[in-house]
């Protein structure tokens, strides 16, 4: 890494505090004059980026934070701008947000709830984050959203799919531009059902928990409303990582279709244990026997290797998206060719919904004029917006979730390389899979600024 | 019926690889007093052996291909590797098709090198040390040694790939007299198995039928008298360490087909195995051996759709409940002796 | 009657038949030594007095009451002690540490959780087991790490701490086995004390014919799992039936 | 002073200094130096410190005085975290019902499992543990979701009863409190650009970890813990000097619980979610490594050791290659270069390492844990060395 990328934060920082040095002592943060928690005083505001460094997602946190880095830079006016110059809202500028130089801190969820929220209240109590964002689960994404939400901070939820961050567990100061489970199950129906057929018996694998649950959930009520029946539902420990004794009795059970509700190495391992078993290969009820599963990550199908060959599922974005499905993706070259062209790989959806967000929060704030967190949620809500690489977009008020085409792939039969591992088969358009904000429950609350 | 026999197939096979590693744990317990938690990390290291293996023969050249274009829109650059060049393309493709087996001569040279290495580094200086100090120290060096492969590898899983002769399932029931169709069981996951016994047999035999073996049991037994009778018992524990690693190695390299590796895949069957262990009985090889098989087939039976509905959450807890029960009804687990790491 | 009555007991291991029909009576204030040839069941006979071991037939009555069926800390709070073959002691704790648990559990019972009370307020236990280390001729060693002590320290800190429970029965298991002369002496020297200045009753298993004729007003011995006889020192001394016992061992 | 000697009031005054001064003493860099990444003094650390010291010193009591390993500990911590969270939401914000519902908890919990697990010693003991404790984490993370939250936690909500408080009408949900004093109240000093946070749930925690610390004191020098000690010395002994060692063990036990499930408390009334994996083996073996890092059997050791291991988790991970560049900007291109790649593997997303080469390096070089390297310098200090003073246990 050159030098020039460097953020000279620490000399930058010690001008400030001089400046601020001499103030009286503030008594009791939570009743001090500024008007909500960690207002940027200097030239710069801090934003935390906290992923997965440790532990089993390690990788696809290591891309989360190559696109927050790169976000970055484009914020600050360096590099070629990326989808800033796609993005349909013109607010951002290029110097920074609201004129500050944009600086950042990283920290380590581990994938768990309690690390992810320490590495959280450290960026918040020790860094002064005036945002929170990242993540590659939906625990990590519900328990840090909670935290900012009693922080006063906002938190822009990376890499979470279960309905509940969004749905039950919502909170006023979290926003999630990733795709959930209903969606999947909504997208992925139509789809099954054309290329499958109408009839078929659909056998359930399923993580044993909340977020193996509400996939679960929509996938097969989805796959039900046209005219699929479920055979069989089973739980598999989160823990486990030889699925045999779970895939083994699915042939003779009277399905023709199994489900992976698995995410991580639970899918790869499932899969791969699938197609050892012979079920790609298998005939059942007089038809091909096939596989689906819901989420895909570029990723875990690099870890599953050529056994994702023709297997369903759905995605959030694919950097060849607006090759395949043309401009109305727009945005999306614009940010593999930055991505590509700085760390030599294209971006996986990790990447994207996190690069995304730290453009939207930057937009909202420009927008609102502030980074006061009540200011900001409310420029985000029912912001619409194009040129992210999803098509139009609406981040709807009600729940806090974006609305976009959700995209439906297969894995490669062929691929030319390890990052052309899915191919895309269609998109379902976004009316498609939106949902009353009402079914999942769960209350908002008002938005909390921390003061 | 053919649920049950197909239960019982995949619980000596996920047994045989508890059995695998529990064997090397209580080969190196039983040695040398030592309890290792850096033993997954081996595992590990065996299945890395193999990635290894794979990567340098496919070391490559790359070739632009103009034809085709990358996510760039460049033009692709396809990688050729060496050995096709070398021994024409079917002979190259056929020796990267083979690399998990020829991974096994590889890994055994490595894997004795290893452990040898970490038995007179680092685990000789602890024979005397606290139970404590040893969990303490392995389970350092199993952190060490796990982030160097992350550092290498990366977190993400490597598929791995058996030979294409082996890919696939194959009508077990068919062969054993059942109707066609009821008992479909993968290539692979049978071979897995059998080399799994063909090691074990093998560990035993030498155990049990060389004079290396007969010294080395005797030292299990009571390392004080042996010591005195003047046979170095210390280098002939080196090389049961050796030994040991390179079991848990093999275990490794031959498990790559069947799941994924990943830097982290020590460590989730490191707590397994220790339950496996104890509940064999702590220095019992036929124990290990047994509570591995045990376990996996009871594993097995709790995954079953009827046995969960019966039962919501049996699954998740079949192993330590039966490692309680059997801790309670048989003092020493299995079959293990009097007196051993009972304080 | 005496004070510890040994009835009819038998044990069998299997196929061996450890001890058959042992009776043997102890009579308070005396000193009964057990002695016998390799193999001949004493240590088997010990065990089951102290509950390590249930005989298969018998009773075994002390005071009265029978051990059979309880545990060893029960049997010790009826007032038995034992001194183990080899030392038996806390060797992480110091020395008058040692001394204060035996005096703890006499006073409190086998169990009682007191657990925020300092040392300074339990007084009397701290002067009684000061007390006995000088009895023991130990107070100069009372903070010494009791692992570091020689075996004959170990040994007398051992009897020490079975003493300071003044216990009615105290049971030697081969007290100088493994030692050298001197430490054979001294503790011979010090169990004869004992004998003379307190009101205790000792039964001692024992090799060394030595230490037996130097503190035994009784002897028993036991060959083969069954006592062979029982009489004064004097007597056995000329026994032949003994004598045979013993060659027969050395054959 | 309060019934100790000299040397334990020394001790204990020492331990009270510095919880009292560790917003102080842990930000010895000023705001914005390069090294204020190295600065501990923030309220969530501090906390963790705290909370952690008091789960070490409760396991010390059971592993440093009987030698009994219980390798599931981290269940009574979770037992006591989710009983801890479901009196915020039920009772009220209020954390002093939080706190010893929590401790009662999993003292009850640990009497069950310490009344099964403690019919085995050694090693057999310590997988019974293990598997309870993996029972535990296996079943809260998945089939009890409903009492548990699952994978993702037990959280306060809007719509929680909390009978005691009024209705609540901010639109919030309210933080754990302190009759009023919320725990993420901080009262912040800056002093000629070092900025010291005061924060209220810290103290409370430090207040307590006093408390919990004076107690285990207590224990070590009780006839109970002479007892204890005599378990781990010679179990066999004890049992023929007429003392039952299972009410000792299991009191013993059911203390060592109670002592996590208060840290459990604490932890949900500083920050109010429990997780599952707070009972996972991890966890549980993170407490046995801080115990020994720390030193077993001493009374201060668990505490080091917490911090220790907590400081290494949050500081070092949160180093990036950033900051790396910044630190050695002073040197020429190549070389910083250089420099940063040889330290990088080792900080951030390589924290795990470091943590690995320094169980390593503190187990090889210092058997005795940190409390042995301050015994060595401050003999080096004091020019003695006597080296067959018995080891103590303070």
């Amino acid at each position: 890494m050159s030098k020039l990328d460097l953020t000279r934060r620490g000399v930058i920082k010690s001008g400030a505090v001089a400046g601020a040095g001499l103030a009286l002592p503030t008594i009791f943060t939570a009743s001090s004059a500024a008007a909500y928690v960690n207002e940027p005083t200097g030239s710069t505001v801090t934003l935390g980026f906290n992923v997965p460094q440790t532990g089993p997602y390690a990788d696809e946190g290591a891309d989360e934070l190559r696109a927050y880095m790169l976000a970055v830079e484009h914020l600050n006016g360096e590099g070629d701008g990326g989808m800033l110059n796609t993005f349909s809202s013109k607010a951002l500028k290029g110097n920074g947000i609201l004129g500050k130089k944009v600086e950042y801190v990283t920290g380590d969820t581990q994938t768990k709830p309690d690390a992810a929220r320490a590495s959280a209240r450290s960026m918040i109590e020790k860094d002064g984050a005036v945002m929170i964002t990242g993540g590659s689960s939906s625990g990590v994404a519900v328990a840090v959203q909670a935290l900012c939400q009693e922080a006063g901070i906002i938190f822009m939820a990376g890499l979470t799919h279960s309905n509940d961050t969004t749905g039950k567990d919502k909170k006023a100061n979290g926003f999630r531009h990733f795709f959930n489970s209903y969606m999947s199950g909504a997208a992925l129906a139509p789809i099954l059902a054309d290329r499958y057929g109408k009839d078929r018996k659909a056998y359930h694998l399923t993580a044993d928990y909340n977020w193996g649950y509400t996939t679960e959930e929509a996938v097969r009520t989805s796959t039900e409303a046209m005219g699929w029946e479920t055979v069989a539902a089973v739980k598999t420990p989160l823990a486990q990582t030889d699925f045999s004794s779970y895939v083994a009795p699915v042939l003779n059970s009277g399905a023709d279709v199994l489900v992976l509700n698995h995410y991580g190495g639970n899918m790869v391992n499932s899969l791969t244990s699938a197609v050892q078993f012979g079920l790609r290969a298998a005939q059942a009820n007089g038809k091909n026997f096939e596989i689906v599963v819901p989420l895909y990550s570029r990723l875990m199908a690099k870890g599953a290797g050529k056994n994702v060959a023709g297997i369903f599922g759905s995605t959030n974005w694919h950097w060849s998206l607006e090759n395949v499905a043309g401009a109305r993706y727009a945005g999306t070259n614009a940010f593999v060719k930055s991505f590509g062209e700085k760390y030599g790989f294209p971006p996986s959806q990790a990447a994207h919904t996190t690069y995304c967000q730290t453009l939207l929060y930057a937009d909202a704030c420009e927008r609102a004029g502030t980074f006061n967190p009540c200011g900001v949620g409310q420029a985000l809500e029912g912001f619409e917006f194009d040129g992210l690489g999803n098509g139009p977009t609406l981040y709807r008020a009600e729940d806090h979730q974006c609305f976009k085409d959700v995209l439906v792939v297969k894995g490669n039969e062929n691929p030319t390389s390890d990052f052309d591992l899915l191919e895309i088969v269609d998109v379902t358009p976004a009316a498609a899979v939106t949902y009353d904000a009402s079914i999942f429950g769960g209350e908002l609350g008002s938005c909390n600024p921390g003061a | 019926m053919d649920q049950i026999i197909l239960q019982i197939l995949n619980g000596l096979d996920k047994g045989s690889a508890y059995a695998l590693i529990a064997l090397g744990l209580t080969l190196i317990f039983g040695t040398l007093g030592v309890v290792n938690f850096a033993h997954g990390a081996l595992f590990m290291l065996g299945a890395f052996c193999a990635v290894t293996l794979n990567r340098i023969l496919s070391l490559s050249h790359t070739v632009i291909d103009e034809t085709k274009k990358d996510f760039l829109g460049n033009p692709l650059k396809v990688e050729v590797p060496y050995v096709q060049g070398w021994f024409g393309e079917s002979t190259g493709q056929a020796i990267i098709d083979w690399s998990v087996p020829l991974a096994i001569l590889f890994t055994i040279p490595v894997m004795i090198a290893i452990g040898v290495i970490m038995e007179r580094g680092l685990i000789k200086h602890f024979y005397k040390r606290p139970h404590a100090d040893q969990i303490l120290v392995t389970f350092g060096l199993a952190i060490v040694l796990q982030e160097i492969v992350k550092y290498y590898f990366g977190a993400n899983q490597i598929p791995m790939n058996a030979p294409q002769a082996f890919f696939g399932s194959f009508d077990f029931g068919a062969m054993i007299g059942m109707e066609p169709g009821a008992i479909i069981y993968p290539y692979w996951r049978i071979i897995y198995f059998c080399f799994a016994a063909v090691l074990v047999g093998g560990v035993l035999a030498f155990l049990q039928f060389t004079t290396f073996g007969m010294v080395v049991r005797a030292g299990m037994a009571d390392r004080e008298t042996v010591g005195l009778l003047g046979i170095n018992i210390d280098r002939r524990f080196t090389i049961m360490f050796g030994i040991a690693a390179a079991v848990a190695g093999l275990a490794g390299v031959m498990y790559t087909p069947i799941n994924p590796p990943n830097y982290h895949m020590g460590m989730d069957f490191l707590v397994i195995s220790f339950v496996v262990v104890v509940v064999g009985g702590m220095g019992s090889l036929p124990g290990a051996i047994l509570a591995g098989l045990l376990l996996g087939i009871l594993e097995s039976f709790a995954s079953m759709r009827q046995i969960i509905e019966l039962l919501p959450g049996i699954n998740q807890v079949v192993i330590y409940l039966a490692a309680i029960v059997i801790l309670l009804t048989r003092p020493r687990g299995l079959m293990g002796r009097k007196g051993v790491m009972e304080d | 009657m005496g004070i510890l009555d040994v009835k009819d007991v038998g044990k069998r291991f299997g196929g061996l038949q450890a001890l058959g029909d042992v009776n043997l009576s102890v009579q308070e204030n005396t000193c009964h030594a057990i002695i016998g040839p390799n193999g001949a069941g004493k240590s088997t006979l010990l065990n089951c007095l102290i509950g390590k071991l249930i005989p298969d037939t018998g009773s075994v009555m002390f005071d009265g009451q029978s051990v059979l069926g309880r545990n060893p800390y029960e049997i010790n709070q009826m007032g038995i002690s034992r001194v183990f073959q080899t030392p038996e002691i806390f060797g992480d704790l110091s020395v008058l540490e040692n001394m204060m648990i035996p005096i703890f559990a006499k006073r409190d019972g086998s169990f009682k959780l007191d657990a925020v009370s300092g040392f300074l307020s339990h007084r009397d236990v701290m002067e009684q087991a000061e007390e006995m280390l000088v009895d023991m001729n130990m107070a100069d060693k009372r903070h010494m790490h009791a692992a570091s002590m020689s075996r004959g320290d170990k040994r007398r800190l051992e009897i020490g701490m079975c003493l300071s429970q003044t216990p009615r029965l105290l049971l030697l298991d081969e007290p100088t086995a493994g030692m050298a002369r001197a430490d054979t002496n001294n503790t011979i020297d010090l169990l004869k004390q004992i004998k003379e200045e307190r009101d205790i009753t000792i039964a001692i298993i024992e090799h060394d014919m030595h230490v037996v004729f130097s503190l035994a007003d009784r002897i028993t011995v036991l060959a083969q799992g069954t006592p062979l006889v029982e009489d004064t020192p004097e007597n056995i001394k000329g026994n032949p039936k003994v004598k045979e016992a013993y060659l027969g061992e050395t054959q | 002073m309060l019934g100790l000697n000299k040397k334990d009031t020394s001790l204990l005054v020492a331990v009270a200094l510095l919880v009292a001064l560790a917003p102080i003493i842990l930000n010895p860099f000023p705001e914005g130096s390069a090294l204020a990444q190295f600065n501990a003094g923030y309220p969530d650390l501090m906390q963790r410190f705290v909370i952690f010291g008091i789960f070490a010193v409760g396991f010390n009591i059971l592993f440093g005085l009987t030698g009994y390993l219980s390798f599931g500990h981290a269940a009574f911590l979770g037992a006591g975290s989710y009983a801890g969270v479901w009196m915020l939401k039920l009772l009220t914000i209020n954390v002093i019902p939080a706190i010893l519902i929590s401790t009662v908890v999993a003292g009850l919990f640990s009497i069950l499992i310490g009344y099964i697990s403690l019919r085995r010693s050694g090693i057999y003991f310590s997988i019974l543990t293990l598997a309870f404790a993996q029972m535990s984490f296996a079943l809260a993370a998945s089939v009890l979701t409903p009492i548990t939250g699952g994978e993702t936690g037990l959280q306060t909500a809007l719509d929680d009863p909390r009978i005691l408080d009024g209705a609540n009408t901010t639109g919030n949900i309210p933080a754990p409190s302190l009759f009023g004093m919320e725990m993420s109240d901080s009262l912040q000093v800056n002093v000629a650009g070092w900025l010291w946070t005061f924060n209220v749930g810290y103290y409370l925690a430090g207040v307590i970890l006093l408390i919990a610390f004076y107690v285990a004191i207590r224990i070590f020098r009780s006839p109970f813990g002479l007892m204890l000690r005599a378990i781990k010395s010679n179990q066999q002994r004890l049992t023929y000097t007429g003392l039952n060692t299972r009410p000792y063990m299991l009191a013993c036990f059911v203390i060592s619980g109670m002592y996590a499930g208060l840290a459990g408390g604490l932890m949900v009334a500083m920050d109010p979610l429990a997780g599952a994996e707070r009972m996972q083996w991890t966890a549980s073996g993170e407490v046995v490594l801080m115990t020994i890092l720390g030193g077993i059997g001493t009374l201060i050791g668990p505490v080091l050791g917490a911090g220790l291991i907590k400081y290494f988790e949050n500081i070092f991970s949160k180093i990036n290659s950033n900051l790396l560049h910044e630190w050695f900007a002073f040197l020429p291109d190549g070389l910083e270069d250089f420099v940063v790649a040889i330290i990088y593997p080792f900080i951030g997303k390589g924290w795990h390492l470091t943590l690995g080469l320094m169980f390593m390096a503190v187990i090889i070089f210092l058997p005795g844990g940190l409390v042995e390297l301050g015994q060595k310098i401050a003999r080096k200090m004091s020019g003695k060395s006597d080296d067959k003073q018995t080891k103590s246990t303070e």
